[in-house]
Formats: C-alpha cells, structure tokens, sequence
C-alpha cells in the first residue's frame, strides 16, 4: 500500500521519536542525577556544559540532562494524553454532526464557528489567571478540551462527503444497519484524517505546552519540562546559551519529527495510493 | 411482457416527487425549491424492464433512488409487492431492501476501495442472514462466476479490476440477496463500447434466468433500446412519454421525444436522419417554466397559448402509448417542416 | 438571473455573513462570562476581602458591580457593558480596561497586520515558485526550509533572534517599545528607534507566518498545476510565465482560505513574541494581566481576540470573494 | 506529389510506470491534407488522447516522446522546434478543443478574458480590440447575448454553452488545423447535436481542417471523411469513412463496429469483443488483438503485422490482408 519513498520520508521522523521517547521513558537510568537534585556540595549555580554536567546546570545547580530527560517525560505524556482526548472528543463531534446533517449539522457548526474564533492560547490564560497553578491532570483536561475543533471540522468534512459516495448508498440499499455502514463503510475512511491530524496536534500541543511552561503558567516547578527550562534560562542579560539551547532543540526535535511524520502520513495514506 | 396486463404490478410509482430546497437557512425555511423530480407516476411488472431515459438533469436519477428511499421523495407513493414503501419504518423496511438492490453508475465509487470485493458480496447475505461462514463463501464464489468473474476474485481489492470487471461486481453484490427488482442506474454508461456490450448482454441473461425486474436509467438510447420492454422520457422532472419500446422508437409522438432521438449520431455515413437541432439549454429545474415544461424548445408547429399555460396531462393516446402533450393528436411527420410565419 | 436580483441576494449574504459575525462574537463573549464565573471562589475576592475595610463597605462595592445579582442579570449587565465599550477595571493599571486597549492594541494591530501581510507576500511568492518545480533540489531544500520554520515554537525564535541579533551581534535593541532615551532624540532618530525595535517581534511573526504560508501555497500551486486548463493555457501558445500566471491566480483561492483561519494562531504568536521582546502591545499586557490576577482585562482580552479573529477572517471572505467568482453570489 | 498540411511518422510516446515503461503511443504515423476532417477512434486507454497531445507537444508529465519520431505541419519538424516557433504555432495556426470545457477553462477567469487571451498572446491588437474580438467570436459560436456572457465565469454557463467558449477559443485565429478531442463526450446528445452542428458550419465557412478523436462510432460516420481506429497504441485501420464502415478490414474494426448498439436494431444480444485491452506496459509479442480475435492463427502469435494496403486508400494492420482465406465464417 505504501511506496518505497513513503517508507523512507516515514522512517527519519518515526526513529527520531522512539529514540526521544525510549531516552524519555529510560531516564532514571540515562542519568544518575535527580532532575530536582540541588549539589549539597557544589555550586548553586548555572553552570556552562563540563564533563559532569554535558549539558550545564541551571540557576539552582540542577543538572540540565537529567532535567531535559525527564522534562520529555512530562511533555511527551501531557501532549499524548491531550491530544488523545481532543482527538477522540473531535471526532465524535464531527463525525455525529457530519452523520445526522440538517439543521443539528449547521447547529454544530455555528457553535464550532464560535469556539474556533476564540484564540486558544487566550482561552488557556484566562482559565491559569483564574485558577492560577494548575496541576498535570488539570493541564491534559484544559489542552484537551480546547483542542478538538479543527479535528472536528475535518472529520465532520470527510463524513459528509462519505455520506454521499455511492459505496455507502449500495450498503444502505442493501440492507445494512446505520451503525454498521458506519463502522464498516465510514470510520476507515476517516482513519487518514484522525492519524494525520492526531500527529500535527501533538506537534501543536508540545510546543503549546513548553510556550505556557514558559510563561510560568503550565507545568509547575520545581517539576522538570522544558519549557520551565527555558523560562530559567530567560534573562534579560541574555547568557547562559545551554538553558535556551538545549530544550529548545529537544522541543523542535519533536515537533519537526511529528510534522514531517504528519506530512509523510498524508501522503502515504491519501486514497490516491489506496484506490488507484 | 404484456404492458397493458391485468395482473398487479410489483411496483406501482405514483405521483413521486422530490423538490430540494434552496436558500434555506436555519432559522428560515426555503423560499425556492428545486423540482428535480415533479410528479412521476408509472408501473413494473415482475420480470419486465421499464427504461427512464433523459438528459442529465432530468431527474431520473433522483426518480431511482427515491423509489428505494436512498433519498426520501417529497410526495407521492411507492407501492412495491403490494406494501406501501413510504409508510414503512425503518426496520421493515431495511428487511424489504433485499428484494430490491441498484446498480450504480460509476463503478469506482460504488465500491468500497477498503473492502475486498469478496466482502463487498457477502454483505449483503450476512445482514440478511441468507448465509453464513462456509456456505457464504460458496455462494460469493457462485455469483462471481454467474456475473463472469472467477472464484478466487474474492481476495481482491476493486482497485486491481478494470472498470467492466467492477461493473460486474457491483452486478453481483446486487445480485447476492437474490432480489426481485433492480434499479440499474446508468449501469453502462462509464464503460467503452465492447465491455458495454458484454454488460448489457450479461443483464439480459441474468434477467431471463432469474425473472427479475429492472428500472433501468440511461441516456444512450441505443443502448436502452435492446434491453427495455417499454420505455419512460423523462424531461424536467416530469414523465413526458411512456410507451412499449418499438412504438416509441418507430414512432415518437412527443416533440421532445422527437428531437432526442433525432439527435442520436448513427453509426452510418451517409444516411444521418434528418436531424431537429433543438435550440438552447434544457431550464432549470429550480424555476421550470409554466405549462408544459418543454414548451421553450419545442418546435411543434401547433404550439399555441396553452402550451405556456396549462400542464399538460400524461395521457393513454393510443393502447399503452401515454404522452404529455396538448397538440399530439396533430400528426406530424418527422420532422415537422416549419410553416412560415 | 435579473442584475437586481442578484445584488438584492448578495447584499443578503453579506448582511446575514455580519449577522452570523455578530454571533460569534457574543458566543465568545458569553464563554468569557462563564469561565469568570465558573472560577472557584469569587474572583474579586483577592481585591476587596483583604482590604481593612469594614464588611458593610465590601458588601456596598460588591452591590455597586451588581455581584450579589442574580447570575442572569449580571449576564445582561456586563453584555450591555461590553456592547457599550465598558470592558471593565483593570486592576494592574488602574485605569479602565478599555483606557488600556486603546493604547496597546494599535500596536498589536499593527505587528500582526503587517507580519501576516509579509508572510502572504512571502509565502505566496515561495510557495509558488516551488510548486511549479516540485522535486526538484531548490523545492526540497526550500521545503526542508519550512518545514523547520513552521515546527519552531514562536517564544524559543524569538529567543534565538534576539540572542543572535541584540545580544551577540548587537545591530538591534533587545526589548521594549522604544529606548530609554526616545524623549531626548530628533524626530527621524525617534522614528529609527520605534522601527528598530519593531524589527525583531516583526521578523520572528513573519518568518513563522511565511512557512504557514509557503506550504499551503506549494501545495494548492501544485493541485492547480494539473488541472486540465493549465493544459489549454500552452495549447493556447501561452509563454511558461502566462501559464505560471494562471495556475497561481486559481491556486490564491485555497491559500486564502487558510489564511482565515491563521488569525488564532496569529494571535498567540503576538503573544509569546510581545512577551519575549517586552514589546508592550497586547498579548504583552495580557501575559502581565494574567500574572496580576486582573481578571476584567484577561476577559477583555479574549472577547477583543475573538472579535479580531472574526473581523480578520471577515475580511479574507472579501477577499475570497474577489479571487473566486465562484463563491459570488 | 502534394504537400501534406499534417504528416506524423512513427510517432512513440512512452511513460515510465512502476510496472516498466508504457509504450502508449507505439509507431503512429498518417497524414492530413488541408481542409480535411480525420476522424481518430479507438477505447479508453487506445492512445488516441495522447496522440493528439503530441502534436501540439503538450505529453502529459511524466511522458516522453521518443527520437524518431517525427511530425510535420505547415513542412515546420514540430518536434525540433524551438519552444518560441512551439508557442507562435499553438493557438494560432494549430489548436485543440478539450473534452472537458469545465475543467479545461480557468475557473476565476471570465470567458471573454480567456478567448481575448489568445489574440493578445499572437497578435498585436490592443486590450480592447482583443475583447472586442473575442465578443465578435462568441457571437459566431451561437453564443446568445455575447457581450454579457464575455464577463461570466465558467462556472456560470451550461455545459453546451462551455464548449462553445472552448471552440471560440480554439478558432477564433483561423488555425489550419484543430484538434478535437472528443469535444461532445461530456455533453447530453441534444447539446451534441448544436456543437456537431456548429463544428461542421465552422469548419465548411473557414476552411480548416479537422483531426476529430473520439470513441463515438456514430459522431464518426456523420462528421468524417477519413477514419484512423487505434487499438492498444497502433493504428490498426486506416480508411475513408463509408468504406470502413461498409466493409471493415481489421477484426476489431468489424468487432467494434458490431459491438455499438444501434436505434433500429432488434438482435436480442450484441456482439461483444472477448477479453479486455491488454497493459500498455506489456503489449503481447505479435499481434497486439490476437487473444481477442476469432481469426487467430500461429502467425499473429509471433510477428507483428504491419499495415497493409487493402485497397487504393486502405490500409489494414492485420495478417489476414495477405491471407484472407484464413478468415472464418
């Protein structure tokens, strides 16, 4: 089903991500210093790259590996977890409003209208001014809730058209239950879209994630993520390149790998390859 | 097949209709309504072929897929078998789909490019528990071989057929929960010249062997004119002609009639029939014009005031020769010599 | 088919296009209210209950804001505040929340008007260029290109542009609107230090914004490569850049599409940007708000950020509409 | 000996496909003279499309079109010309009409823009005499109230009236020679009739000549005077147009010919061709209709026939031309 240049513009970003999340899931055993561990005998201070610490330390003298490690285990989770829930949440919606058309159709999408008016990062900062710190679980509920629009315009798009291809019309002629036509007939031709967009999304909600983090208003320290590595980094002054540098590429990492993986599943799973 | 028997028809089509709306909103019902098809009545007898025949935008197809409730009709009744089509829910009638199955157009999008083909077939057989496991397989490999295909065929995925092969699939999984009546919606017409033939050729003998009974849309009247026992013109919405199949190409009685089969390009240099060129574009079917819907184009000479003024009424002129119109009594030889002014 | 008619039904659709605007405006509206409402405990808690003021006084400021009011009626209320322009207090500035967006949100105005109108010039032009010679090297290196662009949080560029250009090359002001010295300068001086300190957040927006852009445009450059009347352009004897030339005026039609839905993300990168730079404009005194616990500005921050989307996305439907006869009425 | 306005020489045009190359266009040769109408048949997939793509040099991506192969129009080597020569001759002295005019026209560009390009792209007229022109051109293509209809998009016209643009587009110049391609497939058979019509007026007042593709037997017998049938990337038969349908040479010819339904017919089954049109990447050794045909023998399994002179102006690409007491009954 898939050519050879589908499987090699696959293959790059699928290793770049076991390998980040095989580093993620095996930190404790990567690094032997505690992501929170403050030295009891060395300087609380940042400290550039050394032998000790490859990647530097930061204001409080924690090791920046073992914070960057760990740091991916939360953002890995928390951007899994989300877009999970806004994937799923999306493609109910869609595919419900898509499926039952007529006026509970345009009723949802009016609604849809609104809420993709609302920018979501606007969304996110009132609801931190308003509860202030919130914690991990809070924070996947919160990305995941905001997050499903564009899965649902897309899903509600690809069951309208279905609605309407012939293969659908032969099933119902023939008998087959609703439930069924759906199951059978629509849902795995919906599949493209919900991988697709399921892969972008999570690209989306690292660097979402990582930028709150920054602001101070997603994971909270002392827990390690990247972007309160980055926001410690953040000085007016301007130094300390290894706090900017090194989550910074591990963000980017991820990101650009779900991206080019997105772009290379589209590609690999358009109905051009599969119906011709 | 008699037209004009007396015995009950296994499907009788009366008054159908089905107008969408457009311009509507949601909180504004439609002011306009697009006629696509105005009141189409006509009868099927088991084991006969009704053929609907008309221009794209005429409402044929609309005319097929509202008798099977693909898409619910505006008005009218469908009586199939003796019940009464429209008033049945929603679970009777899914039980009464197998007695009467369509063949689609297009035979890229009438299967699903997911499913192996073998798959496609069964469907039908395991919803309505007609067969299961084993005995399922036997008769998907059956039907393959009865619609020309091979048994082993059942593995395969549509893509790897030509456009005839899935044609002959399509005509299989139709075929499968062994109706009585076939919608065959332009069953040939996306298909080159020889393998058109051998499809029509293959409806015919599944026709003879089986005793079923096909509505079949199209609008190549050649082709229509080797597989229908009688023959319905559609333009606008509405039925303007319906006669058995000789007397309606021997002898055309509504101008539109007229003028389509004069149209029709004959396979032989030198002797095109004299041919009437019917000016400008069929109207649209959102705002058809008063009184007999074909009353812009027409070149009938006796055409007067009533023509854009009454409707004209699907009549029996002659013994199982019904046509639309106020002036056919006025023989006309074809085509019409136009009278000066 | 009558020309009257048809503009009675284009004027229609552009009232009813305002109308369904409207709408969604209020919807976001109303979202705000409820998320101020759903917050635990009474938001103005922090502002009145610590005070040493007698109890009698808190309950007097809470019954001049009609807190003690029926929810309902406070909905009324504050829609009717809001429809007037009265967005509230913000607490951080003191001044009414309205006094504040005056000054701020030109300036926001402006970095995302004139970012977005780089990006679709920048894009468009890249996107085109490469859609008509895709696979080639110069389009695999030009994608490669985006395709990092686009995966680059906004605040870590902006982090990245300004330690490159203001703290190690040293040829830009790192942060804030204008220097400290702006009141001592000549007026063409002024006029350098302002645009100089525009240059970064401008640069990190439209860098980001050109790879949205040339994407979506290689993309719909290439669709529109292969239909039939691209064909029937050189069979007209057309030069390649005629037939260039009517590929990528039919391929406008989908990039502007997309070009109404990027105002949210536009937004948020005004955000991330403003904070990085300290450049005050909106998104930057929303981030400080958001800190404070200035609740009135946060939630004015969002009906005016869904009233930006809604009126930029406005204006690409006019602009879709002049692209695409289709979509005419 | 006269000059040919047309002659195409062992024309070959192949693709390169996952399964191998794809000989579509397999040696292709035949003349035309000025004035005269060819009639080009075969099924989907023949190499008939892409035979007249060649002409004008426009293979489709992908395709490439083989050395030695050799066109002549006008006594200019199409093939070897410079693209500048290539472009002067499109449109203006050689043009095609598409099958499909909705897709083959710029959707967002209006028809009246789209004709006046082509004599603004050939001569030097102003904007506004091209336009004038153009209004002039689809007035003479029966297009009623032309100078309303120059300013709507194609969206906005029938299906018949979209053709008419397409021809006003293709003969607005005078071209010696027009390429049809099947010009009528897409249409109900009454607008058939007014284009056929109106290709057949056009063609009787200017003189030009008429390369007509299509698979419709019927719009053959009643425009052509000479009829070319290919079959699997060959020219198979070559004949004038009352001989080949009188007395067909080639078996698919005759298989085709009993294949189309007619009005007046009553057979009770039609003639059908066994089997299917092989793959253009694996053409079978010898006779390319072998598998297919009734008369086969051990000869068409091994050598290729060539075309043979039937008679004084047919030509048979069939062993039986040599040993016609193999024919059976």
């Amino acid at each position: 089903m898939t050519s050879r240049t589908d499987r090699r513009r696959l293959a790059l970003p699928l290793a770049s991500l076991v390998l980040l999340s095989a580093a993620a899931v095996g930190a404790p055993w990567i690094v032997s210093v505690p992501p929170n561990a403050i030295p009891t005998d060395g300087i609380i201070a940042s400290m550039p790259p050394s032998l000790a610490h490859p990647f530097g330390t930061d204001s409080l003298g924690r090791d920046v590996l073992s914070r960057v490690l760990h740091g991916a285990r939360i953002s890995l989770a928390i951007a899994l977890l989300s877009v999970a829930l806004s994937t799923s949440l999306g493609a109910a919606y869609g595919a419900f409003a898509g499926w039952i058309g007529g006026r509970v159709d345009t009723v949802c999408m009016r609604l849809l209208d609104v809420a993709l008016s609302v920018p979501r990062l606007l969304v996110l900062l009132v609801v931190a001014a308003l509860w202030g710190a919130l914690p991990n679980g809070s924070l996947v509920l919160l990305l995941g809730l905001t997050g499903w629009y564009d899965v649902a315009r897309l899903v509600r798009g690809d069951v309208r058209a279905l609605r309407e291809r012939e293969f659908v019309l032969a099933a119902r002629a023939t008998g087959v239950r609703e439930a069924r036509i759906l199951l059978r007939h629509v849902v795995p031709h919906v599949w493209p879209t919900l991988v697709v967009t399921a892969t972008l999304a999570v690209a989306h909600t690292i660097a979402l994630e990582a930028g709150l983090s920054f602001l101070g208003l997603g994971v909270q320290p002392p827990q390690a993520s990247w972007g309160t590595i980055l926001a410690d980094g953040f000085t007016p002054g301007g130094a300390r390149w290894w706090l900017t540098v090194f989550p910074g590429v591990a963000i980017v990492t991820v990101v650009l790998a779900c991206n080019a993986l997105g772009d290379a599943l589209r590609e690999a799973l358009s109905p051009r390859q599969v119906a011709a | 097949m008699s037209v004009s028997s007396g015995a009950t028809p296994l499907l009788e089509v009366r008054d159908l209709a089905k107008h969408y709306p457009v311009q509507g909103s949601w909180w504004r019902s439609p002011s306009q309504f697009i006629r696509a098809v105005d009141g189409v009545s006509f009868t099927l007898h088991a084991g006969e072929t009704l053929a609907l025949v008309g221009e794209s935008g005429c409402g044929k197809t609309t005319t097929g897929r509202a008798i099977l409730r693909l898409i619910e009709p505006t008005r009218g009744s469908v009586r199939f078998d003796g019940q009464d089509l429209l008033a049945l829910d929603r679970e009777p009638l899914r039980r009464l789909r197998r007695h009467m199955q369509i063949v689609f157009q297009d035979p890229f999008g009438s299967l699903n490019p997911r499913l192996t083909i073998g798959a496609a077939i069964r469907e039908g057989l395991l919803v309505h528990e007609l067969a299961q496991g084993a005995e399922a397989d036997r008769r998907v490999a059956q039907l393959l071989e009865e619609v020309g295909l091979r048994a082993e065929h059942a593995s395969r995925y549509p893509h790897e057929f030509s456009g005839g092969q899935r044609q002959r699939v399509g005509i299989a999984r139709a075929l499968a929960v062994a109706p009585k009546f076939i919608v065959c919606d332009e069953p040939v017409s996306a298909l080159d010249v020889s393998v058109q033939a051998q499809v029509v050729n293959l409806l015919r003998d599944l026709q003879r062997d089986r005793g079923l009974a096909y509505l079949f849309i199209a609008h190549d009247l050649a082709v229509v004119s080797h597989m229908a026992d009688r023959v319905a013109v559609m333009y606008l919405g509405r039925i303007v002609e319906l006669a058995p199949r000789a007397a309606l190409f021997a002898e055309p009685r509504m101008p539109y009639t007229q003028a389509l089969l004069s149209a029709v390009p004959v396979p032989k240099p030198g002797r095109a029939p004299r041919r009437i060129v019917l000016a400008g574009d069929p109207p649209s079917p959102a705002n058809p014009p008063s009184g007999c819907v074909f009353h812009p184009r027409c070149q009938h000479p006796a055409k007067d005031a009533r023509c854009t003024r009454d409707v004209p009424v699907l009549a029996e002129k002659s013994p199982g020769h019904w046509v639309a119109c106020h002036h056919v009594d006025v023989t006309t030889p074809l085509p019409p010599p136009l009278a000066p002014a | 088919m009558s020309a009257s008619e048809s503009g009675a039904s284009r004027r229609w659709r552009a009232l009813r296009r305002i109308l369904q605007a409207l709408f969604v405006v209020w919807g976001a509206a109303t979202a705000a209210f409820i998320l101020l409402r759903l917050a635990p405990g009474d938001p103005y808690a922090t502002q009145i209950d610590e005070l040493p003021i007698p109890a009698e006084a808190r309950a007097a400021w809470r019954a001049e804001r009609a807190l003690d009011a029926p929810l309902a009626t406070q909905y009324v209320r504050w829609l009717g505040n809001v429809a007037r322009g009265n967005l509230g207090w913000s607490t951080l500035a003191e001044r009414p929340v309205a006094d504040v967006l005056v000054n701020v949100l030109p300036r926001t105005l402006a970095l995302m008007g004139i970012a977005l109108l780089t990006s679709l010039a920048g894009g468009m032009l890249l996107g085109a260029w490469q859609g008509t010679r895709a696979g080639s090297t110069g389009d695999q290196a030009v994608s490669a290109t985006t395709l990092v662009l686009y995966s680059l949080p906004e605040f870590w560029l902006a982090m990245l542009l300004l330690q490159l250009f203001a703290h190690g090359l040293d040829w830009l002001p790192a942060t804030g609107l204008v220097s400290a010295d702006y009141d001592y300068l000549p007026f063409r001086a002024q006029v350098r230090d302002r645009l100089a300190h525009f240059v970064l957040p401008w640069l990190t927006l439209s860098l980001l914004g050109v790879s949205v852009f040339a994407r979506f445009q290689r993309s719909s450059m290439l669709e529109a490569w292969r239909e039939p009347f691209v064909r029937t352009a050189r069979a007209k004897g057309l030069a390649e850049r005629g037939v260039r030339w009517h590929a990528w005026r039919t391929s406008l039609v989908p990039v502007l599409g997309v070009a109404g839905l990027v105002f949210p993300s536009l937004v948020s990168g005004a955000v991330f940007v403003e904070r990085v730079f300290a450049w005050p404009g909106m998104g930057y005194t929303t981030v400080q708000a958001v800190g404070a616990r200035d609740y009135e500005f946060v939630t004015a921050a969002v009906v005016t950020g869904s009233a930006m989307t809604v009126i930029g996305s406005l204006l690409v439907d006019g602009l879709l509409r002049l692209a695409d006869p289709r979509v005419r009425a | 000996m006269t000059r040919h306005l047309l002659t195409v020489h062992d024309l070959r045009v192949a693709f390169a496909t996952e399964a191998g190359p794809a000989r579509a266009v397999d040696g292709v040769s035949f003349t035309m003279n000025a004035g005269e109408t060819v009639g080009l048949v075969g099924e989907s997939g023949c190499g008939k499309s892409l035979t007249a793509l060649s002409l004008l040099r426009l293979v489709p991506d992908g395709g490439r079109i083989a050395p030695g192969s050799r066109i002549t129009f006008e006594e200019q080597d199409v093939l070897a010309m410079p693209e500048r020569t290539l472009r002067a001759l499109r449109g203006h002295r050689l043009s095609m009409i598409f099958q499909e005019p909705m897709t083959a026209l710029n959707p967002v560009l209006t028809v009246g823009d789209q004709v006046a390009e082509v004599v603004r792209v050939h001569t030097t007229a102003s904007a506004g005499e091209a336009w004038t022109r153009a209004v002039d051109m689809l007035a003479q293509v029966g297009i009623p109230d032309p100078a309303a209809r120059a300013r709507q998009y194609p969206h906005e016209l029938s299906g018949g009236m979209r053709q008419r643009v397409m021809i006003a587009m293709a003969l607005i110049l005078e071209p010696a020679l027009v390429i049809a391609d099947e010009p009528t497939t897409a249409l109900d058979v009454t607008i058939q009739a007014q284009i056929l019509e109106l290709l057949r007026d056009l063609r009787d007042r200017t003189g030009m000549a008429l390369l007509l593709i299509t698979h419709d037997l019927g719009v053959v017998a009643e425009m052509a005077s000479r009829v070319l049938v290919m079959y699997a990337g060959e020219v198979v038969e070559e004949a004038p147009v009352a001989l080949l349908f009188d007395a067909p040479g080639h078996p698919y010819t005759e298989g085709l010919l009993a294949a189309v339904p007619t009005l007046d017919s009553t057979r009770e089954r039609l003639h059908t061709i066994p089997g299917t049109v092989p793959a253009a990447t694996a053409w079978p050794a010898g006779c390319r209709f072998r598998d297919r045909c009734a008369h086969a023998w051990e000869r068409c399994t091994t050598e290729p026939p060539a075309l043979a002179q039937l008679g004084p102006a047919h030509r048979v690409r069939c062993h039986l031309v040599q040993e016609p007491e193999r024919r059976r009954a």
